[in-house]
């Protein structure tokens, strides 16, 4: 049932822009994504506050009141459509009788605003991965795994249209490579154990999306190639790093789409320009309006590519204006109008603002430089060229030092001093893997101590 | 005295076995075990510093770490009969509900390159766990990690179970992205820091009270 | 010791640009303004709490706490320059001490971030206008006008190189106006009150501001124009109405730079750009970015020509990523990436992402309209092309009734069936106004209830 | 019975002249004074609703005001004859150290239109002030209005002051940009209203308690 993609949907960096993709696919009310407009896509969660039974009421009025203020301020700003991204907290996909109380409170504003204002909207819904709950995480069975199929399924019954997730199989090892420098515990995570995940996992999404007649968009590796951002941002690890996890974290993400998901991949997937390229499906992406979610060193250059533009997530606090979300709605829109614009006036126009976008941030930071659409066409084709998730995992890897050390050398990329020496140490890292997927997990299975992770969860043995 | 300088310097260059050969020596020569661990203590400080400069990163961090761990393993034996303490022994874990951990185990691991002997109970952690280990361990240090707007109020939980005993001087800090001081004052917490840096100053600060 | 403008520094549109002014100037740190690059400009304030002598230390915190972030996110992303507004809160211009306590932790932090970091920033210095805390306002006088002239004069002294304020004269009336719809009301409130008010006042700021070898940057009609527009973005008053208070505004706001003012215009003066036509100094502006603080229907048109580019204001509040001014810092930073990219591009870039900026919003709202560069030097035509303000007034705000007829009727511009009535009594509004000013002095003294408003506290006698 | 609709579009109107003519005369011909208050709340209730539904602007809404005011002075002599009571007394005013009143002013407008009698105490009212307002005239509602992060505290005075007091059945409602249910139910207030239209519910909710 699942494609391995051979070729790239777009192997000419120029035809990797904002608001175009070769497959775009339209929503209920209208909306095309990818099909030449760029839409907000508006997220936002609850302010400090428990989530009970006895709370519910109180849930259900936040989101209610955050639905009707961003639903208002774009149908005021006279935005061309909405994408609501409900991503849940981890009780309501426990309980996925809660988490359905507030799809079903998104839902009915949403159809308001339709039928006052014309207003065009989507759900997407995004339920939390609580499959590591229990450590070590049981991925395959157990409540946490029901209860979240259990949500996906009624939430796309009552009309959600997009199902997205975050999933986190392989990151309870990835974590300490993150933290460890460690660039074979990185790859291990993501291509083996990560890859093996996403198969199992999205083959059931698939199912779900297609028994309801909805679609199936995409993930992201957000526990991974964010989780290494934040902690560049933060002078945790080192930019580079965080780079060339970001270039490995596309092999990953990219197994949703084999198993049959359309897009638009999740906003913080920083790699989705790579798997545009590959797959030629929408993706959705998040920059500055971001920033109220987490920093990052890429504002701008990540719109480059994007068919939605996402604010990630803001709680509902007041700010002087108004409340949090409302303001990210107001901010996203501006920036959408923006593409929009240039979208109207040509290919030509749109290419200019899209390099632009990228020549704003790509000789700041590593992770930026190698998002640039050429950067992103060449990681692509590195990916596809091989057979399987882990080889794929190791050359893309190698490819992205590869575009560093280049950009160093020409300077076109200034990095400092204290990272240079790490571009030595992940090739030699990633040279020295070895080359069969198992014999690497079974080395790993044995030097890990026992009880951080399940092979048979992944489908190894010991 | 030169051993230890030099001990000093293979702790901050992660150096392990050149590390734990000397911390032998220098026990074997007679060196005071209290005077060992001071030199360790000073090279951890430094990286400590380092880091805070943003002269290294948290890898190279936990090289010196690793390499102080395991020079303590020899030295301890030798440590406890001289009837050493640690400064104090810390319990720390992310409350109920939440599975964020990066940031509560990069505390961790700066308590313990300061010394401090650290109990780490994992994530998503009851108050009554929290509680067991503080009488377990004897523990006068406890830190909360909290992630998620809606796992801090659990905060407020374990804060009620630990006030609810009668321990004595017991402290509690709390941290995470969400967290604010404010809020550390509002649930009655001891203190608050903001990154894993300055949760050892603050821990420090609280014990020395 | 007063100009009176009656030529236009800048008479081409094409020449109404962001990043460039005529009469560009150099900060001490080497900022330098209008010169071809456009700098973010932060401002922030407290979350609730009091302001007293009790207080005071935690106040300070927060500031510290607020330079610092932004300060630091700004060196992390590279900014060229950081201009910092501290706007005070009224306890802070009634005791200059508490003022100048937080001036010194601004500068120091200032100064701390270019020794260390190398980072370029000023700081703007706007008291607030505290004058009418006494009902009816006392104008040129009592503590409150001490209080204010004492701020100013020790934090220029103390290295505040920029002085500003959003004067509040003729507000006590035209308030009123404003929600009865009164364009008599608004136009006296503006250009009899209010210019004879900024008169007075400004002649005060410069001779300050040359004393110390530092700025007068500019006033904004805030409280009149951006309380119209927030006014009308909640449906209260016409859109229309907003707009035509807007162009009026300005002939208000020049009076600073009549009296050797030099700009920047504080960012919350949306009539900016019709300054700048007539004066070519450099002007501040906000948009999408200060959305945070009030909502607007031009976040991206607002950006078209502005020299710095602000987010207005935002309290120390913690969002998902970190502090909200830290996050506001992190967007104007990358928006100001953008304009840069294209100013290092040349005039015709720029005059591309200007007019993207335009096109974005001008259709959707009459005074995102009127603010287009081409209607601006138009307005500013009208202005310059009178003797006194209140004559300028009526003819700018009929001028900007045509401009609104006629984009109504070639349909560049969608106005509402409720708003078009507007335009008709507007203009028979200001055609019935006399003539003289002094005859409509004389009226509204006579027929406004005593105790609203001191005629002598505007020199005039009743 | 013609004549009082008539009145009841006349007040929608906005037309004064017509709207006190018609007054006279419905009093002259011998109307119950309730009833033709009543058709002039109706008239004033339509408005209000217009104007939520975005159909007609404040200045709009403030003829109308206008038009009923005037009437109503020709009415009240009559009406306070037959014993009526406004619905009730409301003090209204923006806090101490805050001068933003156009909110205010709007709230206290739309107040009057559903027939309260309002006191407008204006801005920067001190504690004190609301208390004795109250006092004075045995109101039994209070609007307070801040925009300041740095006033809303002072809310909170006003709310002990007039805790400190013991009076019966006054309920307070509070509004303004920063203000939120959450601050409402922190402070004890009795009600937040987000804006003039939905103040007048609230009121009406609070008072009909
Ligand atoms: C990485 C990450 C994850 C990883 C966690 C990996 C792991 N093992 O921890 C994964 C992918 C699993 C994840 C999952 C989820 N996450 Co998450 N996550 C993040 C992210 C991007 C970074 C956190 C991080 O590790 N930072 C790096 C570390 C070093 O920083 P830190 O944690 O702040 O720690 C420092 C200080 O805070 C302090 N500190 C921390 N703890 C302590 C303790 C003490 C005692 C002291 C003194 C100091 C201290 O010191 C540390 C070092 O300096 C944040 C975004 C953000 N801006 O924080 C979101 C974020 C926290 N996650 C969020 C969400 C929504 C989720 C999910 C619900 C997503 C979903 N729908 O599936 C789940 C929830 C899982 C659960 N039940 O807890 C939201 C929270 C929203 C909300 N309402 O609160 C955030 C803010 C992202 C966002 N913008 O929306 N997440
Ligand atoms: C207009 C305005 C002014 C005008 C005020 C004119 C006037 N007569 O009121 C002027 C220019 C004078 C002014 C001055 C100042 N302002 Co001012 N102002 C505004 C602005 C732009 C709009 C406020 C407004 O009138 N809105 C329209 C009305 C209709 O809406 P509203 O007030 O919210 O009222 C509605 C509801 O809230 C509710 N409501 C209001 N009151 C009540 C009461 C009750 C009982 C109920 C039930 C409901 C209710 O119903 C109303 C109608 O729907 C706001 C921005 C904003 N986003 O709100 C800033 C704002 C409030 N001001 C601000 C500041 C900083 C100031 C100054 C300190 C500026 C300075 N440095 O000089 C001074 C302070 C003066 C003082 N001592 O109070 C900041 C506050 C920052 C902070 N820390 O809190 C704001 C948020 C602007 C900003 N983004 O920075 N301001
Ligand atoms: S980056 Fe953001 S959206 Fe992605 S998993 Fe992390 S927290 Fe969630
Ligand atoms: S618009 Fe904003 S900055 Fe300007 S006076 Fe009003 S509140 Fe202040
Ligand atoms: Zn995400
Ligand atoms: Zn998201
Ligand atoms: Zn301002």
């Amino acid at each position: 049932m699942s494609t391995h993609y051979t070729s790239l949907a777009i192997d000419d960096p120029t035809k990797l822009v904002f608001g175009h993709a070769p497959n775009p696919f339209t929503l209920r009310r209208g909306m095309v994504l990818g099909g030449g407009l760029v839409y907000p896509e508006i997220n936002f969660t609850l302010p400090p506050m428990l989530i009970e039974a006895g709370t519910m009421n109180k849930v259900c009025t936040e989101y209610r009141q955050m639905i009707t203020g961003v639903l208002k301020r774009a149908a005021e700003l006279e935005s061309p459509g909405v994408l609501v991204e409900f991503e849940t907290l981890p009780p309501m996909t426990e309980h996925p009788d809660w988490g359905m109380q507030i799809v079903n409170i998104l839902l009915d504003a949403m159809e308001e605003a339709h039928a006052k204002d014309g207003l065009a909207s989507a759900l997407r819904m995004t339920p939390n991965d609580n499959r590591e709950m229990v450590r070590p995480p049981q991925m395959r069975s157990g409540i946490y795994w029901e209860g979240m199929l259990e949500l996906f399924d009624r939430s796309a019954a009552a009309g959600a249209e997009l199902l997205s997730i975050e999933s986190v199989g392989g990151k309870e090892l990835h974590d300490d490579a993150l933290t460890m420098g460690d660039m074979q515990g990185s790859i291990f995570g993501l291509s083996v154990l990560g890859a093996r995940d996403m198969k199992f996992l999205w083959t059931h999404i698939v199912e779900i999306a297609k028994r309801h007649g909805v679609h199936a968009a995409g993930d992201t590796a957000c526990g991974f190639g964010n989780t290494a951002m934040v902690l560049a941002e933060q002078k945790m690890i080192p930019r580079v790093f965080a780079a060339v996890v970001r270039a490995v974290t596309a092999v990953r993400s990219l197994v949703a789409y084999e198993c049959g998901a359309v897009g638009p991949g999740k906003d913080c997937g920083y790699e989705n320009p790579i798997l545009k390229a590959i797959t030629g499906f929408p993706m959705s992406m998040e920059g500055k309006c971001a920033s109220c979610a987490h920093f990052s060193p890429m504002g701008n250059l990540a719109a480059a590519c994007c068919d939605t533009w996402s604010n990630e997530s803001i709680q509902n606090v007041k700010l002087l204006g108004g409340m949090a979300p409302t303001m990210s709605m107001e901010q996203l829109i501006y920036d959408c109008r923006l593409m929009n614009v240039a979208l109207g006036e040509g290919p030509k126009e749109v290419l200019k603002l899209r390099d632009w976008f990228v020549a704003s941030d790509d000789s700041l930071d590593p992770q930026a430089y190698i998002l640039r659409p050429d950067c992103c066409v060449q990681l692509a084709q590195a990916i596809i060229s091989k057979d399987t998730p882990y080889t794929a995992a190791r050359h893309v890897g190698l490819t992205a030092i590869d575009i560093l050390r280049q950009a160093h050398a020409d300077k076109s990329l200034k990095l400092s001093d204290r990272e240079l020496p790490w571009l030595d140490t992940m090739t030699d890292t990633i040279q020295e893997m070895p080359d069969d997927e198992n014999v690497l997990a079974q080395q790993v299975i044995a030097t890990t101590e026992p009880g951080r992770f399940l092979p048979a969860e992944y489908g190894l043995t010991s | 005295m030169a051993n230890l300088n030099a001990l000093t310097e293979f702790i901050k260059s992660g150096n392990r076995s050149k590390a734990t050969k000397l911390t032998q020596e220098a026990l074997d020569a007679g060196e005071v075990p209290q005077g060992i661990l001071d030199a360790m203590v000073v090279g951890m400080d430094v990286v400590g510093e380092r880091f805070k400069c943003n002269e290294i990163f948290v890898p190279e961090m936990l090289i010196a770490a690793r390499a102080m761990k395991e020079a303590m393993a020899i030295l301890e034996p030798a440590l406890v009969k001289t009837g050493y303490k640690p400064i104090a022994t810390a319990v720390i874990g992310t409350v109920q509900g939440d599975l964020h951990d990066i940031g509560k185990n990069l505390v961790s691991m700066m308590w313990k390159g300061a010394s401090f002997n650290v109990v780490d109970l994992g994530v998503n952690v009851p108050a009554e766990k929290f509680v067991a280990a503080i009488k377990e361990h004897n523990a006068t240090l406890v830190g909360l990690s909290a992630l998620l707007t809606t796992t801090m109020p659990a905060m407020q939980t374990v804060m009620d179970a630990i006030r609810a005993e009668d321990f004595v001087g017991v402290k509690v800090l709390i941290g995470g992205a969400p967290i604010t001081q404010n809020y550390a004052d509002q649930i009655g917490a001891d203190a608050f820091a903001a990154d894993a840096a300055s949760a050892v100053d603050a821990a420090r600060k609280l014990l020395a009270n």
